[in-house]
């Protein structure tokens, strides 16, 4: 192995390069787009893109309902999901068949989740069918108008907890796959009730997968957009379509970006703030 | 293990080659590019029935509006040209004539003169240049459509064909009383054409203009009585984009829309509707006419076969083809057959009633604003939102909004257009 | 059975049927046509069983082109992945070399941003590069958003295989590469398979990007997402079916993997 | 077949020195032996000699050629791994022959040769199925019928029976050595087992810290350990030590005065537990028992001298009670000395 020096570095290279062209050069665009602004002969640097963007009639309620969203929709996934993964661990007969159902969703566009719950909650959905029938509602029940707020929130969570539980699950059931049974055996020869078990010994021990899912859930989350739009139209707004429509109804790139740069921040101090809170210490490794 | 991973990776690999060279059998077909007409079924329409006897094979493309200039533009600086022929409305061709995207047709013109296209219309495809820059193609407009099951609540001494604001209010607060649904809609979903009512309907009704009354004492009585018209809502209008679906499904009972977006509905059940002109205010009976025209873009590839299309689309069969297939209607003199479905008649019918109303107010589409399109609709959309939707106070909403517009105008240079008075330099908020 | 059991059971049905009850009930509305969609109340079986709404879907004109760039797109996002992940993934796996932890932490950051949002500044660059609308474009852009899925889950392949097989070629006569491709390779490929497919669908469900950077050469979602909000119901639970369906078949060629993927991807 | 020299080849890992300027030499066909503990650096000089790892300095001679810059494939040598490394998608067949197939060879060759060595190896059921349907000491064969199916010059041996239970490794063994003497191809074995070491080696290479300490037969290496750490690490049970004053160039233990070769203040007495036996009171030292393990064929007995403990290997019909305080002696000439500071051997005038 004479070349060894230089062979890791020709083998990261065309990846590095990659990254470099389609994620730095547009993040640094993104950036530089977003505190651009026409003035008089030109481009010139100025706020004044977040300046519009910020005294637009939907910022607020975008910022809002992107972190309803996010607050209610990630740990109810989690939870969602780490349920999940404990029943997985009992399955016997059929443990493939349950784990392909669950995962289904995986693969499923968020364009098309949306779809999937609009056919189920529009006013002669089935939805309200079956509530018609139990006698909750009479007729057709609009739940997706901007008079019924919390209605139309809840759908959309419901949406996305439907779409998105399924990868937060399958992170945990790998993370829960390299735990080795033992550890629960021992604590239950020692007196651990199964409660004590899983938040004694089972949650530390998947805390890296528990941080993997945070981050990539939040991060995802703060990304969504299809499934509102589906969903909500305009009735509720959150930071991407906004950008989205800033970029492609209102042809302003410039506040587009600002939008960007407002998502991408705090997804980066999402992301931080689950990195510092959930740390495994080195010597706990 | 590993074969089915290998036979899969093969099949995979196999399968790229294959895909990476993407079948080009269409690529000699001319590319005809239109804002109109986009949804799918439209689209399958305009290709099924009304290029079906084209001169030459035509690939038909839809295109969002604000998409267009972005690509007419990419292909302009890229030098590689797909585009033959352009249809759009009279609105968004404009901006790409200044752009010099568009090359003219003056002797298509003169060539076309005897088909008997008005002199005015014809007019407005030179954008005042002198040249032609367009052909005019099709014409459309706004119009309402109720359920029968409404009329016995029509207030009483309404005619359905002269209605005003108020009476319209009093209808549907009328069948709201006596079901206990709000049964009048608008298409004010993402993709509806919400902000065409307050340009080409609302404003001019109440106003007598757009821009320059934006922000006046009329336009915020004009909010006001919106604001309570829209108590006897559907509330599920801010997610309708097409009125034909809530019609048919029977959600609201009158609604208001362009013709191809309740065409639908009228033909399905031509029995159980009516089509109608949208109401009157003040200051008249504001609506939109809406003309599509049809242009060449400078370096098509086949100019002369975008040329043949014009023709071709010119003629008035095919305009009467496609005022049965879309519901559009012919600029060219064509007389519609008499065996028309009777939802198309009753579109027909509702149109005709609207241009020939004697408080007629014509309010054209915004001019000149080219890439600002999108904002300028967005300052209505904002002040719907706010003062509709949210109950602000018109006022205040209406000062911040106009400073807004006046940007935007300031920004483009638009003088202004029908029915404001025409103005020297970019249009003015009073 | 034991009353406990069966409560756990049901419970395994109760969350089977929160993932599959939705799926059919589009398929429902994909099948009925208009009539079923305004149709109140609603029923739970198909009235009748027909298929036109969605073999109408599928023949309107855009449908079957955007498809297939969205096959192309994908395809190519797929290979770009594997062909600049595989290596990189070999590298982090093998060899300890200066730099080795930044670039690790390269490709953890991009998981950190939301990169779709960046096809916004790439619609200029593209036009310019002559990128702008075509697959080869939106293959690039998804290859962004999968590389560091595919750099970090073929690492963990390659960590996987023991060193000494690769060992065992070289003192047997085998060169570097050989040793890869005759030793290495054939036992990391379903893996690598499995990541191939998982970029592929990535690429085939994203929006966002899709629609920002093409115009004519829509893929199949960025087709849907503009012209089913212009389309009436039925015709848009169709488009959401023919959606759902190639990704479900998908996911159980990968089911597999998935867990074993993302399972070292946590690291 | 070939000669192997290692010529003063030294290994640093950045800071932390794997092997400090070791220079060996490896006879035509003979077995040598690698024997130390973990961490010892004897893979690393393993995997040295086969080109998997370069040396930092120093150099590697196979048949006279110096193969230090050369790749593994060109060294002419096979290995067989601690953990097999039996390619898990090939069959037994594929495997046995994968090195003649990368060498070139043509098909009959390779079938042919694949079939001597299956039968030496008594794998010839087996060659149709893939490695995952066989159990460990069948992979073991397989991995050792691959690298002698090349016939090799040189054969390499990482530690190859550490992963099997110790009937299979006892059983192997043996075969192992049948087979390679019968080769007569130079071979160097790894292993931390000294039993395997004595059993299969010509000539066994202690290392310790990244030296070798001792390079001499099995029997030489078990009497006459060149450092107290040979003594300890080689032979079950392992020598005693006993640090002892010296005294006008003696040392006395009990009854017993023995001549010291130092003078040094201290001196280290070696002895294994079998050269001591149990004699009358008064005429050895004494022994107080702590442990009695009777082991069928001997019993071990464990106490403590002047407060230090030691090992004493007993006649089986010798059952002492803990607490017990027996005398003992060691035989004539069975006694080894090493410096008290140094741990190194000391010449005897006796030997």
């Amino acid at each position: 192995m004479r070349n060894t020096r230089l062979a890791p570095y020709l083998l990261i290279a065309p990846s590095l390069l990659f990254l470099a062209v389609l994620f730095l050069v547009p993040l640094v665009q993104t950036v530089a787009l977003a505190f651009q602004a026409d003035g008089p002969g030109g481009a010139a640097w100025s706020t004044a893109n977040f300046a519009r963007m910020a005294g637009d009639l939907n910022f607020a309620d975008a910022i809002i309902n992107t972190f309803e969203i996010v607050v209610i929709v990630v740990p109810l996934q989690l939870c969602l999901a780490l349920g999940m993964a404990m029943m997985l661990r009992h399955v016997q007969r059929g443990r493939d068949i349950v784990l392909w159902i669950w995962s289904i969703p995986l693969g499923i566009s968020d364009l098309a989740a949306g779809l999937v719950w609009l056919a189920i909650l529009t006013d002669q959905g089935y939805l309200n069918t079956v509530l018609n029938w139990l006698g909750v509602v009479k007729g057709p029940q609009s739940w997706l108008s901007y008079e019924t707020p919390i209605a139309l929130l809840a759908a959309i969570v419901v949406a996305e907890a439907w779409r998105a539980t399924a990868i937060v699950l399958v992170i945990l059931v790998a993370g829960v796959q390299l735990v080795p049974k033992e550890y629960g055996e021992a604590a239950d020869v020692f007196g651990a009730t199964p409660w004590q078990r899983f938040t004694k010994i089972m949650l530390p021990l998947l805390k890296p997968s528990i941080q993997t899912a945070l981050i990539l859930r939040t991060v995802l989350a703060f990304e969504m957009f299809a499934i509102v739009l589906s969903l909500g139209g305009r009735n509720f707004p959150v930071l991407v379509s906004e950008a989205f429509t800033w970029q492609y109804a209102n042809q302003n790139f410039g506040v587009a970006a600002a939008y960007a740069v407002v998502v991408m921040v705090i997804s980066l101090a999402a992301t931080l703030v689950y990195l510092l809170a959930l740390r495994t210490p080195p010597e706990q490794r | 293990m590993t074969r089915p991973g290998l036979r899969g990776l093969s099949a995979a690999l196999l399968g790229a080659t294959l895909l990476l060279a993407p079948p080009r059998a269409h690529a000699e077909d001319m590319v005809f590019v239109s804002t109109q007409m986009r949804p799918i079924e439209e689209a399958q329409k305009v290709r099924d029935t009304i290029l079906k006897d084209a001169p030459a094979p035509v690939a038909y493309v839809t295109e969002d509006p604000p998409a267009l200039p972005v690509r007419v533009k990419a292909e302009m600086q890229g030098g590689k040209h797909t585009i033959s022929l352009i249809g759009a409305l009279h609105g968004e061709l404009q901006p790409l004539a200044t752009m010099g995207a568009l090359m003219t047709l003056d002797d298509l013109a003169a060539r076309l003169k005897e088909r008997g296209i008005p002199d005015e219309v014809m007019k407005l495809g030179q954008f005042g240049t002198g040249h032609q820059m367009y052909i005019p193609w099709m014409q459309a407009t706004y119009l309402m459509v109720a359920n029968r099951q409404a009329l016995p609540y029509l207030p009483a001494g309404a005619d359905i064909n002269a209605l005003t604001y108020d009476q319209l209010q009093a209808w549907a607060a009328a069948i709201q009383e006596k079901t206990g649904k709000r049964m009048l809609g608008f298409p004010a979903g993402p993709k509806g054409l919400m902000h065409r009512f307050f340009e080409g309907f609302l404003y001019p009704s109440y106003t007598g203009g757009v821009v320059v009354p934006f922000r006046s004492d009329d336009a915020e009585k004009m909010w006001t009585a919106f604001a309570g018209l829209w108590k006897t809502v559907n509330p599920n209008s801010t997610s309708y984009n097409f009125m034909q679906e809530p019609l048919l499904a029977g959600d609201v009972w009158i609604g208001f829309d362009h013709v191809a977006r309740v065409l639908d509905a009228l033909r399905q059940k031509p029995d159980d509707f009516v089509a109608f002109p949208a109401p009157a205010g003040p200051k008249g009976r504001g609506y939109m006419p809406v003309l599509a025209g049809l242009a060449v873009a400078k370096g098509a590839p086949d100019a002369n076969g975008a040329m043949a299309l014009i023709d071709y689309l010119a003629k008035p069969e095919t305009q009467i083809t496609t005022a049965r297939a879309v519901g559009f209607f012919p600029v060219v003199k064509a007389t519609l057959p008499p065996d028309l479905d009777p939802g198309l008649k009753l579109a027909v019918a509702a149109i005709a009633a609207t241009g020939g109303a004697k408080d007629a107010l014509p309010s054209l589409l915004p001019i000149g604003l080219g890439q600002k399109g999108g904002e300028f609709d967005k300052v209505f959309m904002d002040t719907f939102q706010l003062v509709v939707l949210r109950g602000q106070k018109p006022r205040a909403v209406l000062d911040r909004q106009g400073q807004e517009m006046q940007r935007i105008l300031t920004e483009t240079g638009a003088p202004c257009w029908a029915p404001d008075p025409p103005s020297q330099g970019a249009c003015q908020v009073k | 059975m034991t009353l406990r059991r069966g409560v756990f059971l049901s419970g395994i049905a109760v969350l089977c049927a929160w993932v599959l009850v939705p799926l059919y009930l589009i398929a429902l509305g994909a099948v009925g046509g208009r009539d079923a969609v305004n149709s109140w109340p609603k029923s739970f079986w198909p009235a009748e069983l027909s298929l036109s709404t969605i073999t109408a879907f599928m023949n309107i004109a855009g449908v079957w082109t955007s498809t297939l760039y969205s096959v192309e797109a994908a395809v190519l996002c797929m290979l770009f992945s594997i062909l600049l992940g595989v290596p990189a993934g070999y590298a982090l796996a093998r060899f300890a070399f200066r730099g080795a932890v930044a670039f690790r932490l390269v490709v953890l950051l991009t998981r950190a941003f939301p990169v779709a949002i960046l096809a916004l500044p790439l619609t200029v660059s593209f036009i310019r590069l002559g990128l702008y609308d075509t697959p080869l474009g939106v293959g690039l852009m998804h290859t962004a958003l999968a590389l560091p899925f595919a750099v970090l889950v073929s690492a963990s392949l390659f960590q996987a295989i023991p060193r000494e097989f690769e060992e065992a070629a070289w003192v047997f006569g085998c060169s570097g590469i050989t040793a890869f491709l005759r030793v290495v390779l054939p036992l990391a490929l379903p893996g690598i398979a499995a990541t191939a497919i998982f970029a592929f669908v990535i690429s085939w469900n994203e929006v966002f990007a899709a629609t920002v950077l093409t115009v004519r050469h829509k893929t199949l979602t960025a087709y849907l997402l503009s012209v089913l909000s212009e389309s009436p119901l039925h015709v848009q639970f169709a488009g959401g079916f023919v959606l759902i369906i190639p990704s479900v078949l998908f996911i159980f060629l990968v089911r597999r993997h998935l867990f074993a993927m993302w399972g070292i991807a946590n690291r | 077949m070939a000669e192997i020299v290692i010529d003063a080849v030294r290994k640093a890992f950045g800071p932390v020195v794997a092997l400090e300027s070791v220079s060996l030499r490896v006879a035509d066909g003979e077995f040598l032996a690698l024997l130390g503990p973990s961490g010892c650096g004897k893979t690393t000089l393993l995997r040295i000699i086969a080109g998997l790892e370069t040396q930092t300095s120093g150099r590697v001679l196979i048949g006279g050629q110096d193969v230090s810059a050369l790749p593994p494939r060109k060294r002419g040598l096979a290995m067989v791994f601690q953990n097999y490394a039996v390619f898990p998608h090939m069959t037994v067949a594929e495997n046995v022959g994968f090195g003649l197939r990368m060498s070139g060879a043509d098909k009959a060759h390779i079938a042919r040769q694949v079939a001597q060595v299956a039968a030496l190896l008594q794998i010839e059921p087996y060659l149709q199925r893939y490695p995952g349907q066989l159990s460990g000491g069948q992979r073991q064969r397989v991995a050792v019928a691959r690298a002698l199916a090349i016939e090799p010059a040189v054969l390499l041996m990482d530690e190859p029976l550490s992963n099997l239970d110790a009937l299979l490794r006892l059983e192997m063994r043996a075969e192992l050595k049948g087979v390679l003497q019968a080769a007569g191809t130079t071979t160097v074995y790894v292993t931390h087992d000294q039993t395997e070491a004595m059993g299969l080696a010509d000539r066994i290479a202690v290392l310790h810290a990244g030296r070798i300490v001792q390079i001499d037969r099995p029997t030489d290496i078990y009497r006459n350990p060149a450092t107290r750490f040979v003594g300890s690490f080689v032979g079950s049970p392992p020598m005693n030590f006993l640090t002892l004053p010296v005294a006008n160039g003696h040392v006395e233990l009990g009854s017993l005065r023995l001549a010291s070769p130092t003078n040094a203040a201290t001196v280290v007495m070696g002895v294994r537990g079998e050269d001591l036996e149990i004699t009358a009171p008064g005429t050895g030292f004494p022994f107080a028992v702590r442990v009695v393990e009777p082991m069928g064929s001997h019993t071990l007995l464990t106490g403590s001298v002047t407060g230090q403990m030691i090992r004493v290997v007993a006649p089986s019909d010798s059952r002492p009670a803990p607490g017990d305080v027996l005398h003992v002696r060691p035989l004539q000439g069975h006694v080894s000395w090493m410096d008290a500071a140094t741990g190194a051997a000391l010449e005897t005038k006796n030997r």
